[in-house]
């Protein structure tokens, strides 16, 4: 990023830190805090597309895996769970879980790509789901597992808003900069390549394999942080959290904002929250989807990159290709 | 007497680089072949013309525009090309890439004569396009090309790839093609089939056409050579 | 035109037992036998079709055999993966030029860089290491794309493409390079450049070449191995190759 | 504060979009009934829609107290729905939620919360009289037991058998995933020995087993559960209509019933809705139950809504009525109703199907008339509990 | 367990393969020849469903009946491909080779679809009924009174697996549209009018989902939410089996099909699941499906 990119970014976040002095309640918690708690999944998303080239679609699975672990083990689950524990246990252990199935999705799908990717990765998705669903002794089936109220933080509960809009904040703008940071080391860049040309990244020596791997078990850890989130946020998890709608929705928000910048993971997630929060008193309850779907469809017909692209075009930052790779393109731009 | 070609003020650009500035080529009834170093302009010349990427200027095949036509209508209006990297299609056998373009009626090029040109595709009539060595691919690219009898084949570097003794081949079949009354555009890095192919050789320099000059000159002049080409034999 | 003078060692740097590779039916490589020794020039040559690629496939891991052993330096690396093999120091370019079309030149030639280092798997480091993106320079230099150093490589031509495709196989310092016809598509002009790289790199350093530009093939190697139907019919010396009249009939022509 | 807001939740997306539809027909009957106005007060409705599943359900409900500053919602429809409301209701103050039509046992039974009101029986009361009546009337002594997999049908079947085992029945269980549509292979596990068909499945499954049972020819008698012959079925043409004909089932409503307040709530409800359906679904009652009795307890109070609606949850807590099916309706203590259950038949009315009330229980309470640790201690309804030996 | 049983519940699974194959087969075929993964397609399924059963409902009530369902499966045909064609000539043809994009663009298509079946068509479940022909048991030797009409499905799955197989390996435009896939502009540089192949193919794989509504609407009812569990299953079948394989959609099917019915007789709780099992599994050994050809 350039130093303007980082100034723009300070600013952000300061302004949302500042925020909930201005705005009431509702827009803080159950629009940015939702915004960001879901962005974080549609993160996890826009960091493989965009420097993987993986459009996964098991993004809602893997923060699934965490909220369903940090359910089980939650001390205030209702019924109780197989294996309660304190919080700050149980969080770190989902996010752990998360990680771990983001490894293993990586694993099964490591000789796949592109759409077949997606459709692989939808099937697990639907899956795990309807596992969640059958499953009545861990996943307590269709009712799922209610009452997850998460931590006290600071001696307030976990659901006042303010706690839950911080928390959320700083996790998301935490997660973000690991990934603008994630993608400039050899790593990342090698993510690049392999999007490019598996045969020929690993004819250089690196493990496809490997690196395929290690960016889906960090897409799982990025997600496992929403998920656990998204939990306290719904105050418990159910099958229809982690169902079809869920995983599609997720992609639509990455889409919309953009996958081109990892921004635009909270951007789509933004406009997805005040769409769905609101799209009903304007066009009426019943046909919300249409207005849904007309809207990510105009978006992907005028932008493919979203959002983003709209706006960085419009911002006439976009004279030429963008360069796809920060820690290089740098270099070839500074000739030193 | 069909396929002539004749290319007037042919541009391209990429973005802000102006690639092709302004090309003046005729080809009237006898082969021409194209030389230049690498990045001059030849290959985007002959996409240009495919109408594979947008290009102003004017190129007439017979008399008729063929510039802003699309991929399709060109091919149709009688262009064939030989494309530089071969593009084979990985999902069709060595066989059904003929079929796909063998015409009906009794044309001067079929299938079997394919085959009896290069007996190598008969042998791997069922292999895919992908499952093929580099020479392989370049011959079946070549043959895809002439099996569609078009007026006017365009070929990018068709001896790329190929042993020595099929190159000796395909120079008497680019020989031959000319005299059966098919156009030939030739763009060549291998100054020996380009000048046993054509009477005249352009020189393509940065977009430009530098010279066209008389092939039996060439062959034997290597300091004209080393003036436009930049060949160096002093080692 | 006469080689440099082989390097007197001993040591075998690649070692093929019996090796052959099938696809279906087709015996593509069979039964293919050779010893070459580290620092020696070797040619590979034969009709299309014949095996030379696959051969290289075999050896770099992209098909690994179906048959035989591979010893490189004395290690079985028959059974390794791409880029196990490449690792212990195997380069090589791809006869069908195959390059990070999404990233500039530079980046291709830096990653290649990379990939040959420790390290090469890290999360930790961000940012570009200097004496690396120097190295990466430095072999832009060497295959002369210098000035197409922030192209993205999709927007480059064929040639330039081939040129950078030798700076990738190179940027490991591999102990054996095997070059794919690298003289195809290089303009006239550049061929005698391409020669002079071959010559200049440095003695212990085992190369592997096919290619059907014989001035080029001929000019560069110790030894010729000439295949044909995926076996190995003739293995000589580069002036003796020329006169053989198998040579001539399966490969060169009447007119050679 | 002259203005009383009343949110309410539904589903008008989804598979269950029509239920959601019908219950706003009959919550707007209610609203239009008192004129808009208790105790002097204006009633604002704002509506809004979830799509049956929990998560969208609270982002609504958040949406209509925290934006629209609502003083009682009045919803969900469905199960998973109802439990997470339950939970939120829990976090709110001063803020009342009364259920829509959500049927899940531990909405109230486990961990209620001191906010949350239910005026509709649920899944396992919907039962009461059920298994009595197969065992003795009917006669059949073994039933193969045809229900969807989760929690909603094992309340019914919970209610069910705890009736029928208790009088020797036997029971050969017989689970599908919900959304079943190809039953082919549970049809062939039927034994042979079954004297009736006890058919706990909703909607489309329903639909698709009775098709595919009357497809090979299969001819037992069916017992449905309270949500089998609902209207989708009824007025779907079709192969099934010859196994529905006769079926018995139990639940909270009946098509046809000779109590003078169902038949006026009919006609109103076909008068005000020609495009509805023809008798009103189990949705509609619901939640037209749910808001009468909010309309009334908020007249007794005088639309007091003030100190953290204290007097105005106390009124809930007892208000008694009478709901449109003519039965009593009060609240026990975890605020769940307590009413009458009906047995139902399918018969065919003029050409049209219908079901029709023919047995009666009164005051079925939410542990079927035991205490409530004795009911408890009997274990959440599960796939396997209970079992009544020999099955299988 | 009976052998009657054993059999019962195999010949079960083998015709709901059927269905599945039928309905699989659009999919397969789209995507084999474009690699275009239309996630509209349990949407289109639905469209046949729905706009058959607006064609059939007057007519079964009419002296026609008889004839009602043959002309709701050419309405749900005409309707579906003429959809098909609007799909690929307004929206996806100018992305053609942006894969992402055209299934992003085909779920923004689909979810709209379901919505605005929603508001025309109200959310009740129907069913069609076959002509009294194909409706009832038969006996079948081993297994007793079985439907009719699922054997007719299997004859129907047959029909569209020797047609497909024929028009993809045996004609011209099977080859077009296969070159298509791998490089479209060498292919119009063939002389090929690409767009008009496109459609032609986009057409006929609309097609096959708009026969499949109709014929799954016959066997199991139709309701909201189908659009997913069909798209679902093309998804699977098709990865399974191999994409852009006709054998391989076949087997995949089959094997789904197998799975879900005897799932269903081991396992009732975890029937669905199995599916995804068997889907990981192939997976994890070949990655390209059971007959597919391998990625390169
Ligand atoms: N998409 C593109 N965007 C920008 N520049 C391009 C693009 N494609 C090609 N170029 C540039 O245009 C020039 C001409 O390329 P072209 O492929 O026509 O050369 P060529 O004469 O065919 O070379 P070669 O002999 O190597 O095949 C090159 O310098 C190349 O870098
Ligand atoms: N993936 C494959 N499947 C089947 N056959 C293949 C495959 N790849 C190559 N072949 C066949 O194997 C033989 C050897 O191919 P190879 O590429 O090694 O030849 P080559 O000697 O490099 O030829 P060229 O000089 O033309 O590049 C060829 O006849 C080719 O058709
Ligand atoms: C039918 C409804 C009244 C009950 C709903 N199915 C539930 O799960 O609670
Ligand atoms: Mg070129
Ligand atoms: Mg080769």
């Amino acid at each position: 990023m350039t130093n303007r990119q980082w100034l723009m970014t300070g600013a952000v976040v300061a302004l949302l830190l500042m925020l909930p002095l201005f705005l009431p309640n509702f827009w803080l918690a159950n629009i940015l805090g939702r915004a960001m708690v879901y962005g974080i999944v549609a993160l996890s998303l826009t960091f493989l597309a965009h420097y993987g080239g993986f459009i996964s679609l098991a993004q809602t699975m893997m923060a699934g895996v965490a909220g369903y672990a940090v359910a089980m083990m939650a001390p205030t689950a209702i019924p109780l769970g197989p294996f309660a524990m304190s919080y700050g246990y149980a969080i770190p252990l989902a996010v752990l879980a998360a990680t771990l199935t983001g490894a293993l999705v990586g694993l099964i799908a490591v000789n796949t790509r592109e759409i077949y990717l997606l459709m692989i990765t939808l099937a697990l998705a639907v899956g795990f789901s309807l596992f969640a669903q059958s499953n009545t002794q861990w996943f307590r089936g269709y009712e799922g597992i209610r009452n997850i109220v998460g931590p006290e933080v600071f001696g307030m509960p976990f659901r006042t808003h303010l706690v839950f809009y911080y928390v959320a904040l700083i996790t998301a703008v935490l997660l973000y900069l690991l990934v603008l940071y994630v993608v400039r080391t050899p790593f990342g860049l090698a993510l690049q390549a392999i999007r490019d040309s598996a045969r020929r990244t690993s004819a250089i020596g690196f493990s496809v394999a490997l690196h395929r791997i290690g960016a889906f078990a960090l897409a799982g850890f990025i997600a496992g942080c929403g998920g656990v989130l998204i939990t306290f946020y719904n105050i418990g998890i159910t099958p229809s959290s982690i169902g079809l709608w869920p995983t599609v929705a997720v992609l639509i928000m990455a889409v919309i904002g953009g996958l081109g910048h990892p921004v635009g993971a909270f951007l789509g997630a933004l406009i997805y929250a005040v769409m769905d929060t609101f799209a009903s008193s304007i066009i009426g309850h019943d046909r919300f989807n249409t207005l849904i779907g007309l809207v990510f469809l105009t978006i992907v017909l005028v932008s493919p990159d979203g959002v983003w692209g709209i706006g960085k075009r419009l911002a006439g930052l976009g004279g030429g290709k963008e360069p796809v790779s920060d820690p290089v393109a740098k270099l070839t731009a500074g000739g030193k | 007497m069909s396929g002539h070609l004749e290319i007037r003020g042919l541009q391209v650009r990429f973005g802000r680089a102006t690639i092709l500035q302004g090309i003046d080529l005729s080809v009237l009834g006898a082969p021409l072949s194209v030389v230049g170093r690498n990045g001059m302009g030849k290959t985007t010349m002959c996409s240009a013309l495919m109408g594979m990427v947008s290009a102003s200027g004017s190129a007439k095949l017979d008399g008729k525009e063929i510039l802003g036509l699309g991929t399709g209508r060109v091919a149709r209006s009688g262009i064939a090309l030989v494309p530089q990297g071969r593009r084979m299609f990985p999902s069709l056998s060595v066989h059904e890439h003929l079929v796909l373009v063998a015409q009906k009626g009794n044309p001067a090029w079929t299938i079997d004569r394919v085959y009896e040109t290069f007996p190598r595709l008969a042998e791997r009539r069922r292999n895919g396009g992908d499952q093929l060595s580099g020479g392989e691919q370049q011959m079946l690219a070549i043959s895809r090309a002439l099996l569609m009898n078009p007026k006017l084949v365009i070929m990018d570097e068709p001896s790329e790839g190929l042993a020595p003794v099929i190159v000796d081949h395909l120079i008497e079949v680019l020989r031959n093609i000319a005299t059966e009354g098919m156009g030939l555009l030739l763009i060549e890095q291998n100054l020996r089939v380009a000048t046993s192919v054509s009477e005249q050789v352009a020189i393509m320099v940065t977009g430009k056409i530098a010279a066209t000059l008389n092939s039996a000159e060439l062959a034997a002049d290597r300091d004209l050579q080393n003036r436009y080409l930049g060949v160096s034999h002093g080692h | 035109m006469t080689p440099p003078p082989p390097l007197p060692t001993d040591t075998d740097a690649l070692v093929l037992k019996g090796v052959g590779r099938r696809f279906g039916a087709l015996a593509a490589v069979s039964n293919v036998s050779m010893t070459i020794k580290q620092g020696e020039r070797r040619a590979v040559l034969g009709p299309n079709g014949a095996g030379k690629t696959t051969l290289f496939n075999t050896i770099c891991g992209d098909f690994p055999p179906t048959s035989g052993r591979i010893l490189l330096f004395g290690q079985d690396i028959s059974h390794l993966k791409p880029h196990q093999r490449a690792r212990l120091g195997i380069g090589r370019t791809y006869q069908t030029s195959l390059l990070f079309t999404g990233l500039s030149v530079l980046e291709n030639l830096y990653l290649a860089v990379r990939g040959a280092r420790k390290g090469r798997f890290s999360m930790l480091k961000a940012g570009p290491d200097d004496a690396d993106v120097a190295h990466a320079r430095a072999l832009a230099d060497r295959v002369r794309v210098t000035q197409l150093l922030s192209a993205q490589v999709d927007a480059i031509s064929h040639g330039q493409r081939r040129q950078v495709e030798i700076g990738m196989a190179l940027a490991g310092n591999p102990k054996l390079l095997m070059l794919d016809e690298p003289a195809a598509g290089l303009s006239a002009a550049e061929r005698p450049e391409l020669v002079a790289l071959i010559r200049s790199l440095p003695r212990e350093l085992t190369l592997v070449l096919i290619e059907h530009d014989m001035d080029v093939a001929l000019s560069n190697a110790d030894i010729v191995t000439v295949m044909k139907d995926g076996e190995v019919v003739v293995e000589n010396t580069p002036d003796l190759i020329a006169d053989d009249p198998v040579v001539q009939s399966i490969y060169l022509g009447e007119g050679h | 504060q002259d203005v009383i807001r009343i949110g309410s939740i539904t589903t008008l997306e989804g598979p269950f979009a029509t239920g959601g539809q019908d219950a706003y027909r009959t919550m707007e009957m209610a609203f239009e009934a008192v004129d808009y106005t208790v105790a002097g007060k204006t009633i604002e409705w704002i509506r809004e829609s979830s799509d049956a599943t929990p998560d969208v359900a609270l982002a609504r409900a958040r949406k209509l107290i925290e934006q629209d500053n609502v003083d009682i919602i009045i919803g969900p429809l469905s199960g998973a729905e109802g439990i997470a409301l339950r939970d939120y209701s829990r976090t709110l103050e001063g803020r009342t939620i009364v259920n829509g039509s959500s049927g899940a046992a531990d909405t109230t039974l486990r961990d209620p919360s001191p906010n949350f009101f239910r005026f509709n029986t649920e899944g396992t009361q919907w039962m009461a009289g059920l298994g009595t009546h197969a065992y003795n009337d009917m006669g059949a002594e073994h039933v193969a037991l045809v229900a969807a997999d989760y929690a909603f049908p094992y309340a019914q079947v919970f209610g069910f058998m705890h009736e029928y085992c208790e009088l020797g029945g036997a029971v050969t269980k017989l689970w599908s995933p919900l959304n079943t549509t190809d039953f082919s292979s549970i049809i062939a596990q039927i034994p042979s020995d079954a004297d009736a068909v006890l058919l706990i499945q909703g909607g489309t499954d329903a639909l698709a087993f009775l098709t595919q049972y009357a497809e090979v020819g299969g001819d037992l008698p069916i017992i449905g559960g309270s949500i089998t012959a609902d209207q989708t079925l009824l007025s779907a043409r079709g192969p099934h209509q010859r196994l529905m004909e006769g079926m018995v089932a139990a639940g909270p409503i009946a098509d046809l019933n000779d109590d003078p307040e169902w038949l006026e709530f009919v006609a109103n409800y076909r008068e005000r809705w020609p495009d509805g359906f023809d008798s009103p679904s189990i949705h509609a009652f619901n939640y037209y139950t749910n808001t009468i009795a909010v309309l009334q307890a908020l007249e007794e109070v005088g639309g007091d809504l003030s100190d953290n609606q204290a007097a105005f949850q106390e009124a809930l807590a007892n208000v008694e009525f009478t709901n449109p099916m003519g039965a009593n309706v009060r609240l026990d203590d975890n605020r769940q109703a307590i009413s009458d259950i009906f047995l139902t038949r399918i018969v065919n009315d003029g050409g049209t199907m219908r079901t029709e009330a023919f047995g009666r229980t009164e005051d079925v309470s939410q542990t079927m008339g035991m205490d409530t640790e004795a009911f408890i201690a009997l274990g959440s309804p599960s796939r396997d509990n209970p079992d009544c030996p020999p099955a299988r | 367990m009976s052998l009657q049983f054993i059999l019962t519940v195999t010949l079960n699974g083998l015709t709901l393969a059927a269905l599945y194959f039928i309905v699989a087969s659009g999919f397969s075929l789209i995507f084999g020849l474009m690699r275009t993964v239309n996630m509209a397609h349990g949407a289109l399924y639905m469209v046949g469903a729905y706009i058959g059963f607006a064609v059939f409902d007057p007519i079964y009530g009419s002296a026609w009946y008889s004839y009602a369902w043959l002309i709701a499966i050419v309405a749900g045909i005409a309707a579906v491909a003429i959809l098909g064609v609007v799909m690929q000539v307004v929206f996806l043809g100018w992305m053609q080779g942006q894969e992402l994009r055209q299934a992003l663009v085909t779920i923004g298509l689909s979810i709209i679809i379901a919505d605005q079946l929603l508001a025309n068509f109200g959310g009740s479940p129907f069913q069609f009924f076959a002509p009294d022909m194909l409706f009832g048991p038969v006996q079948v030797p081993g297994v007793g009174r079985y439907p009719v009409f699922r054997l007719f499905q299997v004859g129907l799955a047959v029909a569209v697996g020797v047609g497909l197989w024929l028009l993809l390996n045996k004609t011209r435009l099977g080859i077009m549209v296969r070159a298509g896939v791998d490089d479209r502009q060498m292919l119009a540089a063939c002389g090929v009018n690409v767009p008009l192949v496109a459609a032609t193919v986009f057409a006929l794989g609309a097609a096959l989902a708009g026969l499949g509504g109709v014929i799954g609407a016959t066997a199991q009812p139709m309701a909201l939410g189908v659009d997913a569990r069909f798209l679902l299953i093309s998804l699977v079948v098709v990865i399974v089996g191999g994409m852009g394989s006709i054998g391989g959609t076949a087997l995949g099917a089959i094997l789904i099909g197998l799975a879900e019915q005897w799932g269903q007789v081991f396992f009732p709780t975890y029937s669905v699941i199995l599916t995804f099992v068997i889907m990981a599994a192939v997976l994890a050994i070949r990655p390209q499906g059971l007959m597919g050809r391998k990625i390169a």
